[in-house]
């Protein structure tokens, strides 16, 4: 697909929101799918690089970006009205769990497909299911531009700058003493996975972890971005870009889990 | 419309739509691809190497990202001979996709079982004997280094699968390809596919380890483009058949250089990650210039 | 002050004070570069390979640009020895700059006089061999390739030339580098210096012939930095002396990953054409890390 | 050394005036010599590329270019201010004549070097130097941005919109049948300098002529960028970089040139 910068949003140092027009034909993506993007960059080789979808409406599709090398680079340059080439909604998605409490732990940027779940797929089932979002400051919180402060997001602060002063997962530790939950979805960094693993461990619930890898085709066709599993059927290792991103935190080998 | 003949490349016993193919490990079996790909315009698709029994492939992480392209280290992740035939060669079947089907092993009896195994099936024109794969340990790519090995499983592959055609897939990683090609002929192959990728290296700067756990990979991509062509060229002087020429296509005046350099088809690899129109606008490229296809280099002479 | 030990790197019997050099047929026979770089500050330069007599070269065109790197078909052009002990060798020598003198010949002969002629000259450190060059007819690749050859040509150089180290350059154009690296090692060798260019071809569209004459040619420049990073590695495992990086390198990024690859030193090639001031880069990086140096690649483990 | 960019104007479609700072210890440059130029653009492998001094003064350097490939345009497209990097001046220049009737014959960026020797090598020693100037059309004389209507300059257009109608070599004839010279100078292409060749070998003059070529090193090290002579010593050949770019005529194996 070909698409056209809607709107290319600074938030903070490192972070920007792309929103990008949605083709008619593509399909209605689920919270944790992403889209593999060209690189708008020439030049140079470039694989395409895959994004969670932050927020999808009819008429377009947000990506929350944190810029980290030369691939995001090149879309935070991008402007509005250039073209960005893109192929998706691909990879399985955080399951839809009725009557369940859901709470799900985000850090950085992993908290776009979490957001994503809040407001499409459960739009105002409210407190059944919570987010808490963790950042290393109030900065990286956008609070300025983008509706977080609702009464089932919670927010953390490395630094205490705002909200929970402490790592995300500590803070879904605490609100689930307060307030326990019936399963686990965690997205970000993978330190921040491990704590959420052990945390659920602790309590007894099941997981649902978004992974990342390294991608070339984004398909399942070349076996690039597989992580080890402790499934068998010919192979222990399972794709991130088609039989994931989301996975049973209990099925991955975490010891053996590449670093991205 | 296009002229049909115009484009058609005959390899072996068998006569393909058009000389554009993509290359094998890139596109998985082929469906995966379909939604992106229309795999039925194209002279056809070449699987995902085979093994007669699954394997898991090569612990993570596998790709990695060059300026000038990529290296991997798959390690020949496969569903195995069973699954492909029953679950995978089926699925492109009714689409009219030209197949070629990959395969590698590591000993005769094996090479010889796979091909029993496939020769009653339908749903493909032709077998890619892969050679020449540098992510896996054992036999695989240091046969693709004896000529007296690629002679005699080339002949009894061939043996096996009469009306089909058989590609020998060989090693840019050898003193002499000419010679490896010229075994692959010698053995009755119908064509020659070169290269597989280079072998490659690179270190995380931040760990001061390798990026792989094998150390060395296969590089692929842009930066192997000259390398490719000079091998195919090499390869093509070296025999009378065929030559399929893979390595750093991205582009349509790199696909024309092959045939120049003495290709009779090509293969898209690495490129397609980044721009799966490739292929079909290769297609175009060669319906609206057929001559680009039998194009073949003169030799340089002072004007 | 740099702590001059700290950057020191041992060959043979020679000590130079750094590990950055200026590749064979890059800077001509040095002196050509003195206006844009201080020589004095690198470890060394390696002069164009010279042969007894001078060598035209090939008909141009010579150098064509690609955009991970070039191709070369210079075809050994040179003054011969006599004019190079005369006139270019000298030049070199009041000014401090460490030299290593590249030669090459055909018959074993030819080696010795060679060596016999340098032997009692003065103003250089080492020789070493080129038994890689793709750009020349007769034998002088086809030598690089066969292991008894270069341990035999290695062992009666080596004995013309006491007190002075040997480095044995070779081609990455074979099938398994180690053991032409091990035979040079056998044969007495200082140091293994790899790689040289990797073949490469490109074809004109326009006229649809090939660029040169000679079709063929020597890749060298970035895109060939993950295959020097393979082949040093392959070396530095075959072999226990020390191995000189080349290929590819354009910054210090690149420079730190062939001492993690298991180089000792390392040569700037065809990136000294863009960027004069990177080997003096590289000894001030060097200077400010001297722990660059010594650093290795561990294997890949599981965090 | 690195300069910076005083003024990029565009002449016409394809020719501009690169105009940057001369640094304070670059040697002065005679006519016929060139500067060896970075490509300004990143991403890729570029070697460098050389430009002949259009002109030069105590505190900036002009150069003429014509946009062909992706070196050009990277040039083209800097701007004022932006850093421009060199080495040079380096190669041979035009002899220097005294008391000879030299016509120089020059086409499309070939004007260059032989602009140069017009202005800075014989500052107003008139007519003993004509220069015959040839381009397709009156547009890539770029009357309006330098002044070449001088009694010394013959324009030339191949469409007759300004000037001569015809070739600058047909022009250059005409102008020796009307005042004879002791010798020709020729830069431009290669088309051009063959017939000028003829035209010196006919009147039985002299000739000079500066060539061009594929470069390296652009020092005489590397051996890429040489010509077939019928000079000998070790090699037919010579490096257009350090031997010229300025050579007798006679001394070119014509048949034998590299195409550019
Ligand atoms: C399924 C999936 C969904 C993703 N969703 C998002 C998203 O919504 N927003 C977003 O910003 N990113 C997301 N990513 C990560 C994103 O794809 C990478 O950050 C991006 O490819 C980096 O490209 P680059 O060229 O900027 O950096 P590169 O040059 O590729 O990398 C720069 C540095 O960042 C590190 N790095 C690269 N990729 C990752 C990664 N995946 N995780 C951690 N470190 C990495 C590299 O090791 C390197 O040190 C997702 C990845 C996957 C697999
Ligand atoms: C001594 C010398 C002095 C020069 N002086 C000038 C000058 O004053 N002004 C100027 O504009 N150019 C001059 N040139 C030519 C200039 O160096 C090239 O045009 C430039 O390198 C092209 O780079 P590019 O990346 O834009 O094009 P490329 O991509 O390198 O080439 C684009 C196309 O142009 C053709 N081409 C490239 N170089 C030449 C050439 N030298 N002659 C003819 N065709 C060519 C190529 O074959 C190709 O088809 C000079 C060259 C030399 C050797
Ligand atoms: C991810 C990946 C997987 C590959 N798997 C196979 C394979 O299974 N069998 C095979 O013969 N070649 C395989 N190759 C090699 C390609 O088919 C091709 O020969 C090579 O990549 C060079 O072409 P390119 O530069 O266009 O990619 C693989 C290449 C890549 C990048
Ligand atoms: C123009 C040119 C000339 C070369 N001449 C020689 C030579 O005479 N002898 C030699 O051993 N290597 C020669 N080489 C090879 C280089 O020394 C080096 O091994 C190779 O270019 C790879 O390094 P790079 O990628 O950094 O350029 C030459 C390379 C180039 C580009
Ligand atoms: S990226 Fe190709 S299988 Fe996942
Ligand atoms: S460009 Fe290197 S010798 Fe002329």
């Amino acid at each position: 697909f070909i698409a056209t910068v809607r709107e290319n949003l600074q938030l903070s140092s490192r972070y920007f929101l792309l929103r990008i027009s949605r083709p008619g034909d593509m399909p209605a993506p689920a919270a944790g799918q992403f889209i593999h993007v060209g690189v708008p960059a020439s030049g140079r080789f470039f694989l395409r690089r895959p994004f969670s979808i932050f927020d999808c409406d009819d008429s377009s599709i947000a990506l929350l970006i944190v810029e980290l090398g030369p691939g995001t680079r090149a879309l935070r340059r991008r402007q509005r009205g250039q073209e960005v080439d893109f192929y998706g909604p691909l990879g399985n998605a955080f399951p839809v769990m009725p009557g369940k409490r859901i709470l799900a732990i985000g850090g950085g940027v992993g908290l776009a497909p979490l957001y994503f779940y809040a407001f499409r797929t459960l739009d105002g089932c409210g407190p059944s299911y919570r987010v808490v979002y963790g950042a290393r400051t109030k900065e990286d919180l956008f609070l300025d531009n983008i509706p977080l402060e609702d009464e089932s997001v919670l927010l953390a602060t490395e630094d205490g700058s705002y909200g929970y002063r402490g790592n995300a997962v500590e803070c879904a530790a605490e609100e689930f003493g307060r307030d326990p939950a019936d399963v686990l979805f965690s997205c970000g960094p993978a330190p921040m996975l491990r704590a959420a693993m052990k945390l659920a461990e602790e309590r007894g619930i099941p997981h649902f972890v978004s992974l990342e890898n390294r991608m070339g085709c984004a398909l399942g066709a070349c076996r690039a971005c597989v992580v080890p599993t402790r499934l068998g059927d010919g192979s222990p290792y399972r794709t991130v870009c088609h039989d994931g991103p989301v996975f049973d935190a209990s099925v991955i080998v975490w010891d053996e889990l590449p670093q991205p | 419309m296009p002229n049909v003949k115009a484009t058609a490349v005959t390899i072996g016993p068998v006569t393909h739509k058009n000389p554009v193919f993509i290359a094998s490990g890139i596109c998985g079996y082929g469906e995966e691809y379909s939604p992106l790909v229309k795999l039925e315009r194209l002279g056809g698709v070449v699987t995902k190497t085979i093994t007669i029994d699954p394997r898991p492939g090569n612990v993570p992480p596998r790709v990695h990202e060059l300026p000038y392209g990529m290296l991997n280290s798959i390690g020949l992740e496969n569903v195995g001979l069973d699954r492909y035939a029953a679950e995978k060669l089926p699925m492109l079947q009714d689409r009219k996709v030209g197949v070629i089907v990959s395969v590698t092993a590591e000993t005769e009896g094996e090479f010889v079982r796979i091909a029993h195994a496939l020769a009653p099936l339908e749903g493909y024109s032709g077998l890619e004997l892969n050679l020449s794969c540098p992510n896996v340990d054992g036999s695989a790519l240091d046969h693709g280094r004896n000529p007296a090995f690629v002679e005699r499983i080339t002949k009894i592959v061939k043996e096996c699968i009469p009306g089909r055609s058989l590609w020998v897939k060989v090693t840019p990683n050898v003193t002499d390809i000419g010679v490896v090609a010229r075994a692959a002929e010698q053995g009755g192959a119908d064509a020659i596919s070169a290269i597989n990728t280079v072998l490659g290296l690179d270190v995380d700067l931040e760990t001061g380890r390798p990026i792989f756990a094998r150390v060395s990979a296969g590089y692929s991509g842009p930066g192997i483009l000259p390398i490719a062509l000079q091998k195919v060229y090499e390869v093509s002087r070296a025999v009378s058949i065929p030559v399929v020429g893979i390595g750093g296509i991205s582009c349509v005046e790199d696909a024309r250089k092959f045939f120049l350099a003495g290709a009779s088809a090509i293969q898209v690899g690495t490129a397609l990650y980044a721009d799966p129109g490739l292929p079909e606008r290769l297609v175009d490229a060669f319906e609206a210039h057929p001559e680009w296809i039998r194009a073949r280099m003169e030799p340089k002479a002072h004007e």
